[in-house]
């Protein structure tokens, strides 16, 4: 990238922030997000733009399936190696620890827990969301490797259930990233849960989990809807 | 032996070992999950794991360094393995040595580090800082665990006058009795202590330290990265068990007797790890320098007069 | 504990004097006194301990209340200073320097009521909500609901039930109801 | 021939003159003053030229006509006529220096100071004693009219004391006189030498009266306070003609009445030398005073005369010339100092930085310090070097530590000295004033100092043109040093090319390597100079100063040469390593160890020397004397060099600090020059002589420990040249372990080793030196994600951490495999185990090298940062193939390498069969591990590439960060203090002890400087009490003992 581009595509980015601003009454620019300065070592003062310089702005592309038995086959090995991301977003996260217990144990699915969401292929939204965490789950959820499930898990992801009325928590999950498998219920109990797992895999056989792509698809209206309540958006549009 | 012929034996013998590696570690998951009274995973699970990693549609690289990790990694795995004389036929240029100049004990010892480096690199070009960390505890033990295990490999060279592992294992060959562990009891109780280091399951654990540092080095790497990573773990666990049982337990005449006794090794530590917490970094390097220590210092003095 | 309120109270001036337990007593002091008193309870009574400090928001009289609630660990005891302060102009004298924790609850306060804690570390921080731009969400002229409908997609038609009528109705669709259980409910 | 009586004459008659003369105005004055000085100067001359061409013999002039003991008669012989031409040439020179003072003060000055003059050089010619005591006089009462000159409160209280304090002695002269005259009845000096006074009843107080009182002339320690306040009030123009002519008189005085005592005096005059030598010098170290530290200095060198002196027996022969030398450097450089000194006008030593303002006064000083020290080619380094033959070879060698230590002692206080004035704080200072007439003596005496270095040259081996080509290449660069970097680096550089393309016919094997090392080697790290832009003032002349002691150890065919060449790259590489910005305590500490060892060398081959005739190296290859001891003393001088444990703490900071371009010479190249020491003299002690075989186990394990604690320190250095100087010093550790096993492995182990450390420290320390200057920090963790802007330099570091590292299939690989073979034949495992185990945390350090360098996060201000420089990547890339090929085709270097070391030891050789290297142990194929490992890796890589084809490239902060996003580089790298678990746990391996311990041994010497300085309280009563005391002890010590 030449350099005019770049600072197009700077103050492009400042427009956008100000564009921001201006429909809301505050800024919410941190200070550790505005413009900066350093000094190089050869003397030179180097303009710092922590928005954007540091992150990958690209969007995401549909990457449609293939089709045809490899296809087939290569979902089945999806389906039975399902590797959960170690998130726990809401009270519902209560209910995933006892799956690993003798009594409900999901390995036997081929379901486990993973710590980084680069390994990940499922993300249970467990339970209320709150703006606040919708912002790490977009980031988390982008962050994850195609193909990828999202189960939402309890009445609040469906509804917004008892907290319909907060002025905090989001009403309807899949208005802001899409969703997979509901599983319904305040809370819904473990076996609801390894249900749901169920239910994704003859969803994934059956070819019918494509949520990702569906979210490529239709970027521009998820981001709306997310930016419409995260009003302090301080992140590229697709985190990689 | 003809050089194709021999190419294919080594194929072979690496593709059984990859497979072997993936069963083993299965084996062991379930093993664990019995023990906790789980079913556990199917044993197919970790060539379903592979083929999902590999089918991932979308990748992301941080660069170079990123690109050649796994790729050291794996081509440590596998260099690993053509300088391991596996099964012992009896003659020197047999069909299951590999391209091993009868197993160099040197080489072997450098060469484990070819992989590490990669990872280490890989993993530090990805910039998170997990990573790093997971790569500094990682090296650290490795120097640590050295440390027992070096004391008792020059106690074997010394009782053997070889640094060859080919010989080594040649001369325990006859009756059970020839086993190292027998013969050197100090340097085959070192190498034991060692081993469990040097196979990374808890207590020894903190280079991966799943959910304290995500998952180490690993953090950044996904889909066929990770597979091929998934892959060289296979191969090396499988062939940390080979070097521990040619030093120490006899070495192989067979497949069977090499799957037999690399899953006993390697049991061993998983069944070590059941039982105890993960250790602190210091806590790891204090206690090389303790037990497993003397009893290498021991293991010298005994062979050395 | 009486005799104490009256030194207190020739000290500084206490209104609302309130007995609730024989460890637990609840006086109003003037907002000006107010910090200078909490500091007298900290530095010569044993009140070293902060329970906790909260607001009320009585919209009628148009005041916010702030409690200090504070704690003897000698004689086990309790007080909790209330001040008024006004709610249009909600402004009071930052306490920071005599709890480290106060900072937390003076910040909490100044996100949820939008009082002004002048002096007061890292007041202006986000601390439960991201980017609020309406009035503070805690004031009870805040309509959350209707901020919630229009903000968060609301699904329509939402019905809500009394979960045990509900449950009854279900599962025993035939029995009626009794009278007993009539008063039970009530 | 004019008659030396008119040396006498004309300045007598001048000197009377001048009260007429002087009515014609100060400047005629002045000239006629120095014009007659100039003429007494010009009779020396001749009569020295007569007598050196052996023309002349010694003659008597006899005054008033009459033979002694009527009349005094003055001796003119070849001493005599070059101790007045010293003298002459001295006050000359000064009487110009003082050109300006004299114009200030009235006529009757210039009066005193022809008379002062006119004095010395009777005292030096007159052979009767009641006319040396007049005489001596008569210079006393000048020097204290003239301390007097100077018109100021200290001055004057100075003045004073010395005149007391001579009187006194002169009165103890007189008595002596007096007693002598009773005795004899005669006043010639030859006449009471011929009595032999001692074997008469009571004639032994005589001659210690007169002794004691010529001794106390010579301001012996500690009855010297007197001389000391003189040397520090007084004008420094004084001073120099007190130190240089004064002094220089006194002790020829000495030296000829020394004969009326006979031999037994010998001892105690050496004992007396002896004491002031050590006692001022330690002085010295507690001195801040620039002028008062000369006096010290003056006084330690004439301590060291009366030590010399004491040993004319002995030395015999050689007495003349070692005399001169010591004399004659001591002459002309105090002199210089002390004029410099009233130029610079600093008097506080650390003021003294102001002199780097000017560069050529920087050089002068370094000139008149070196010359004192007794570096080569100034006069006292061949004169220090016969003294310690000659003493070793008598046996003495009680008394060459004496003198070791105490030029020690001496070298210590001077280079901190010279270290203020090279790296001190300059910029409160004013720039001093030069005058002409003042710069005039300086200038010639530093001249005469190269022209007499080069002249004492030529009495010895080292005279050979040969030795002085570099030198004088030197001098070349030094002359050309206005012109830009451009053409001086080319012309160093082939120059550098030239001297190789010219000696490398007449090399064997051995030297041929390191001929190669460190000639090719030092022109290719010269390649990366043409990066700097400007002059880079005084680089050239002290990087072909080292290398030219460098080639010279390699060509010495004697030891004396060898040790010529030894002194001239420690000099050289002192002046290199203190370029760097912060080096200055690490340069001092460089060259105190470096001279430390080059003494303990200095005794090793004094000590070789004994029972040989000639000085050829092949006397290593056979010691007689204490032979275990001579070797130990070599081999510790070699250690200093190669920073084995204990004497390895100027390492660090000397490699770290240096410039970028410099670190790769001083550590790469330079530190082989011990390499190759140790390697003559292992060869020498021979492989089957069990005699050594408890030095060479001793060597073994200070190697093994060298090499495990140098990389336990390098795991937790934060300055990335310093993590590869503690590297070097555990690389050399191994090194010197192999060597010690002397066996054809564990050599074949060390040379692979040798080429090995060369090639990748050379390319690590240049590369870090480049990405250094381009970043502008040594730190690493300021550092990091330089991957990304600087390819080439990882690629150059990765390459060389994996070779270094000894990872196949790169070429550490086949030192370490050759090392444990050897290790384990020899049946050495624990030293084994250790070299191991460093191994692995070798592969800690340098992992975090790599990566917080070149991985994790990039940070902000190196956004922009280029590649490195061109002209830095031209060497590294030249000695990266070097490394590939030596991995790949180990066998091309190895088995010459091996064939020559068979020499030595011809049995347990390595055999080879094409590429594969086959010992007893195992065998290994460079080319098959290159091949296998590449080709799988190859393989490997080519899949990946094609399955993650469409990978999406992600920027620095695009990581799973637990949904939060990092805030900056700095807090998101893992590079600060990071193997802080493995502190915890090994801690106890990292306490500096030998810091400490030669921290201790510092503060001991500074604390017993500290309290004898007690003893100079600065009044007079107590001056004269030392000097009754001096008295009365050396009496009961010699006469009632």
């Amino acid at each position: 990238m030449s350099e005019l581009d770049l600072n197009k595509k700077t103050s492009e980015m400042l427009a956008n922030s100000k564009a921001n601003v201006k429909n809301s009454k505050k800024d919410f620019t941190r200070p550790e997000d505005e413009l900066r300065e350093v000094v190089a070592p050869d003397g030179s003062i180097i303009k710092i733009n922590p928005l954007y310089d540091y992150f990958s702005d690209e969007k995401p592309k549909e990457e449609l399936p293939r089709g045809g038995v490899v296809e087939k086959f290569l979902n089945w090995a999806r389906a039975e190696s399902i590797w959960v991301l170690g998130f726990g977003t809401g009270c519902g996260s209560i209910e995933i620890p006892p799956l690993v217990t003798p009594r409900f144990d999901m390995f036997r699915y081929g379901v486990q827990m993973r710590p980084t969401p680069r390994q990940s292929n499922a993300f249970i939204i467990s339970g209320y969301l709150s703006v606040k965490t919708l912002k790490r789950v977009i980031r988390t959820y982008e962050q994850m490797p195609s193909p990828k499930y999202i189960l939402a898990l309890g009445s609040c992801t469906i509804n917004g259930g008892m907290y319909y009325d907060s002025y905090s928590t989001i009403n309807r999950l899949d208005k802001y990233i899409p969703v997979d498998v509901y599983i319904a219920g305040c809370m819904p109990r473990p076996e609801a849960l390894l249900h749901g797992f169920v239910k994704l895999k003859e969803l994934i056989k059956a070819g019918k989990a494509e949520k990702a792509n569906e979210y490529a698809r239709n970027f521009d209206e998820y981001k709306a809807n997310q930016k419409k309540i995260i009003k302090d958006w301080n992140m590229p549009d697709y985190n990689w | 032996m003809n050089i194709y012929v021999k190419l294919a034996y080594t194929l072979l013998g690496l593709l059984i070992v990859i497979n072997w590696g993936m069963l083993m570690g299965a084996t062991m998951r379930k093993i664990g999950a019995r023990m906790a009274g789980r079913h556990g995973i199917p044993f197919h699970q970790p060539w379903i794991n592979l083929l999902k990693n590999f089918s991932t549609r979308t990748t992301i690289t941080h660069g170079i360094m990123y690109y050649l990790g796994p790729v050291f990694r794996l081509s440590g795995g596998v260099g690993l393995f053509l300088f391991m004389p596996m099964v012992f036929t009896g003659a020197v240029d047999g069909p299951w040595t590999n391209f091993s100049f009868e197993g160099d004990l040197v080489l072997i010892l450098y060469f484990q580090v070819f992989g590490m480096l990669g990872m280490a690199l890989g993993a530090g070009e990805g910039g998170h800082p997990y990573s790093a960390m997971g790569i500094a505890r990682g090296l650290a033990q490795h120097a640590a665990v050295e440390l027992p295990l070096t004391l008792a490999i020059v106690s074997i060279a010394i009782q053997y006058d070889t640094l060859s592992i080919y010989k080594i294992v040649e001369a325990q060959q006859g009756s059970i009795l020839n086993w190292v562990l027998f013969t050197n009891p100090f340097a085959a109780a070192a190498i034991i202590l060692a081993m469990l280091g040097a196979l990374g399951h808890s207590p020894f654990n903190l280079v991966k330290a799943p959910n304290e540092i995500l998952i180490g080095p690993a953090t950044e790497y996904e889909g066929t990265y990770l597979g091929f990573m998934m892959t060289a773990g296979a191969v090396i666990h499988v062939m940390e068990a080979v070097l521990f049982m040619n030093l120490v337990f006899g070495g192989a005449n067979s497949w069977l007797e090499l799957i037999v006794k690399s899953f006993l090794i390697y049991f061993w530590s998983v069944f070590v790890g059941m039982v105890f917490p993960r250790f602190k970094i210091e806590q790891s390097i204090t206690w090389f320098f303790k037990v497993p220590f003397v009893l290498g210092v021991l293991a010298i003095l005994m062979y050395s007069f | 504990m009486k005799s104490f309120i009256e030194k207190l109270n020739s000290k500084y001036v206490l209104q609302e004097v309130v007995y609730q337990r024989d460890d637990l007593v609840f006086a109003a002091i003037k907002k000006e006194n107010a910090i200078d008193a909490i500091t007298y309870l900290r530095d010569y009574e044993d009140f070293t301990h902060l329970v906790l400090m909260s607001c009320v928001d009585w919209i009628e009289d148009g005041k916010y209340q702030l409690l200090y609630l504070l704690h003897n660990p000698i004689l086990k005891n309790d007080i909790g200073i209330k001040v008024y302060i006004d709610r249009e102009n909600p402004e009071m004298v930052s306490a920071h320097h005599l709890w480290k924790s106060i900072w937390t609850y003076q910040r909490e306060m100044h996100e949820a009521f939008g009082i002004v804690f002048p002096g007061s570390p890292r007041l202006k921080e986000n601390f439960v909500v991201e980017g609020w731009d309406e009035i503070p969400f805690m004031r009870r002229d805040f309509d959350t609901h209707e901020y919630a409908e229009k903000t968060y997609f609301p699904r329509g038609n939402r019905k809500s039930n009394d979960p045990a009528e509900y449950m009854r109705k279900k599962l025993y669709p035939s029995q009626p109801v009794t009278a007993k259980q009539r008063k039970d409910d009530k | 021939m004019v008659d030396p009586i008119h040396i006498i004459s004309s300045a007598l008659g001048v000197a009377f003159a001048i009260g007429i003369v002087g009515k014609l105005g100060k400047n005629v004055t002045i000239a006629v003053m120095l014009s007659t000085l100039a003429f007494m100067a010009f009779i020396s001359l001749q009569w020295f030229m007569a007598f050196f061409s052996g023309e002349q013999e010694t003659t008597q002039i006899f005054t008033a006509g009459f033979k002694p003991p009527i009349s005094i008669n003055l001796q003119m012989g070849f001493n005599e006529a070059l101790f007045t031409l010293l003298v002459n040439v001295v006050g000359l020179l000064g009487g110009i220096y003082l050109i300006d003072i004299f114009k200030k003060q009235s006529k009757n000055v210039l009066t005193v100071f022809l008379v002062l003059i006119m004095g010395l050089n009777v005292i030096i010619m007159t052979r009767d004693i009641f006319n040396l005591f007049v005489f001596m006089e008569i210079v006393s009462i000048s020097i204290a009219g003239l301390v007097f000159m100077d018109e100021n409160l200290k001055s004057s209280q100075a003045g004073l004391k010395y005149l007391i304090a001579t009187s006194v002695i002169a009165g103890m002269l007189l008595i002596g006189i007096i007693f002598a005259y009773y005795f004899t009845g005669t006043l010639n000096i030859d006449d009471l030498i011929a009595t032999n006074l001692t074997t008469i009843k009571g004639g032994g107080i005589v001659v210690f009266l007169i002794l004691i009182s010529i001794i106390l002339e010579l301001k012996p320690f500690p009855a010297n306070g007197w001389a000391l306040d003189v040397y520090e009030s007084s004008t420094p123009g004084l001073g120099a003609i007190i130190s240089a002519a004064a002094a220089t008189a006194s002790f020829f005085v000495l030296s000829k009445v020394m004969d009326i005592a006979g031999q037994e005096w010998y001892y105690y005059i050496s004992l007396i030398g002896a004491i002031t030598f050590i006692g001022s010098n330690l002085l010295g170290l507690k001195q801040d005073n620039a002028k008062r530290l000369l006096g010290y200095s003056s006084i330690g060198q004439l301590g060291l005369l009366m030590i010399i002196l004491g040993f004319r027996d002995i030395l015999g022969d050689q007495t003349p010339y070692v005399i001169f030398g010591i004399l004659v450097s001591h002459y002309f450089a105090k002199a210089g100092l002390f004029w410099l000194s009233g130029i610079v006008k600093a008097q506080k030593l650390t003021d003294w930085a102001v002199i780097r303002k000017k560069p050529f006064f920087l050089f002068l000083m370094g000139t008149f310090l070196f010359a004192l020290i007794g570096f080569p080619p100034f006069p006292s380094f061949f004169a220090k070097w016969t003294l310690v033959m000659e003493l070793v070879g008598s046996g003495n060698v009680t008394w060459v530590i004496i003198v070791l230590f105490g030029s020690m002692l001496e070298a210590v206080y001077l280079f901190r000295w010279f270290g203020y004035a090279i790296k001190g704080e300059n910029e409160h200072l004013e720039v001093f004033k030069i005058d002409l007439h003042k710069m005039i003596p300086v200038w010639i005496v530093a001249l005469a100092l190269y022209a007499v270095g080069y002249f004492t040259a030529q009495m010895t081996e080292v005279g050979a043109t040969i030795n002085f080509i570099p030198l004088a290449f030197v001098g070349v660069l030094l002359a050309i040093d206005f012109l830009p970097v451009f053409v001086k680096n080319t012309i160093a550089i082939a120059g550098m090319l030239l001297h190789f393309y010219f000696v490398y016919p007449d090399l064997d094997d051995i030297r041929l390597l390191f001929e190669v090392i460190f000639i090719i080697g030092g022109a290719l790290a010269l390649i990366a100079g043409y990066a700097y832009k400007g002059k880079r003032s005084g680089f050239y002349p002290v990087a072909i100063l080292m290398y030219a002691g460098l080639t010279g150890i390699i060509e010495a065919s004697t030891t004396l040469e060898f040790f010529y060449g030894w002194e001239l790259m420690t000099a050289g590489s002192y002046f290199l390593i203190i370029r760097g910005k912060r080096s200055m305590p690490h340069g001092l500490s460089y060259i105190l160890f470096s001279i430390g060892g080059a003494y303990a060398l200095l005794a090793g081959l004094g000590m070789a020397h004994v029972g040989h005739t000639t000085f050829g190296m092949d006397i290593l290859n056979n010691i007689q004397y204490l032979p275990v001891w001579a070797y130990a003393l070599i081999i510790i001088g070699f250690l200093t060099k190669t920073a084995a444990l204990g004497l390895h703490i100027w390492l660090p900071g000397a490699h770290g600090e240096a410039e970028s371009d410099v670190s790769p010479m001083v550590s790469a190249i330079l530190l082989k020059a011990g390499v190759f020491g140790l390697v003559l003299v292992l060869i020498g002690m021979g492989a089957e002589n069990n005699q050594y075989e408890m030095l060479t186990y001793a060597l073994g394990w200070l190697g093994a420990l060298t090499v495990i604690l140098g990389s336990i320190m390098a795991l937790f250095q934060e300055d990335a040249k310093r993590l590869l100087a503690y590297s070097s010093i555990s690389q050399l550790g191994y090194i010197v372990l192999g060597l010690a096993v002397m066996s054809h492995l564990g050599w074949l182990g060390a040379f692979t080793y040798v080429i090995n450390h060369f090639l990748y420290k050379f390319i690590l320390f240049m590369t870090l030196g480049a990405v250094v200057l381009r970043v502008g920090t040594h730190n690493m963790y300021q550092m990091g994600g330089l991957i990304k802007r600087m390819p080439i330099a990882f690629i150059a570091v990765l390459i060389s951490i994996i070779a270094l590292a000894g990872i196949p299939p790169l070429s550490g690989f086949a030192g370490k495999w050759l090392f444990y073979n050897a290790l384990i034949a020899k049946g050495w495992y624990f030293q084994g185990v250790i070299t191991f185990i460093s191994s692995g945390i070798a592969f800690l350090y340098l992992w975090r090298l790599i990566h917080t360098v070149f991985l994790g996060q990039l940070k902000d201000n190196h956004r922009n940062v280029k590649d490195i420089s061109i002209w830095f990547s031209i060497p590294i890339f030249v000695l990266l193939i070097g490394l590939l090929t030596f991995s790949f085709k180990p066998e091309w270097v190895l088995q010459p390498l091996g064939n020559m070391i068979a020499e030595f030891f011809p049995t347990g050789q390595l055999t080879w069969n094409g590429g594969t290297a086959i010992s007893q142990y195992g065998y290994w194929s460079g080319s098959v591990l290159g091949i296998t490992i590449g080709s799988i890796f190859m393989l490997i890589l080519i899949w990946l590439l094609v399955s993650t084809r469409k990978a999406h490239k992600v920027k620095q902060f695009d990581i799973t960060y637990s949904g939060e996003r990092p805030e900056r580089p700095e807090t998101t790298h893992v590079a600060y203090n990071v193997f802080e678990g493995v502190y915890k746990a090994i801690w106890i391996a990292t306490i500096p002890l030998v810091e400490t311990f030669w921290t201790r041994v510092t503060n001991l010497l500074h604390d017993t400087a500290g309290f004898t300085r007690r003893l100079y309280s600065g009044d007079g009563q107590s001056y004269m009490l030392h000097i009754v005391v001096f008295i009365v002890i050396t009496y009961l010590v010699i006469i009632g003992g």
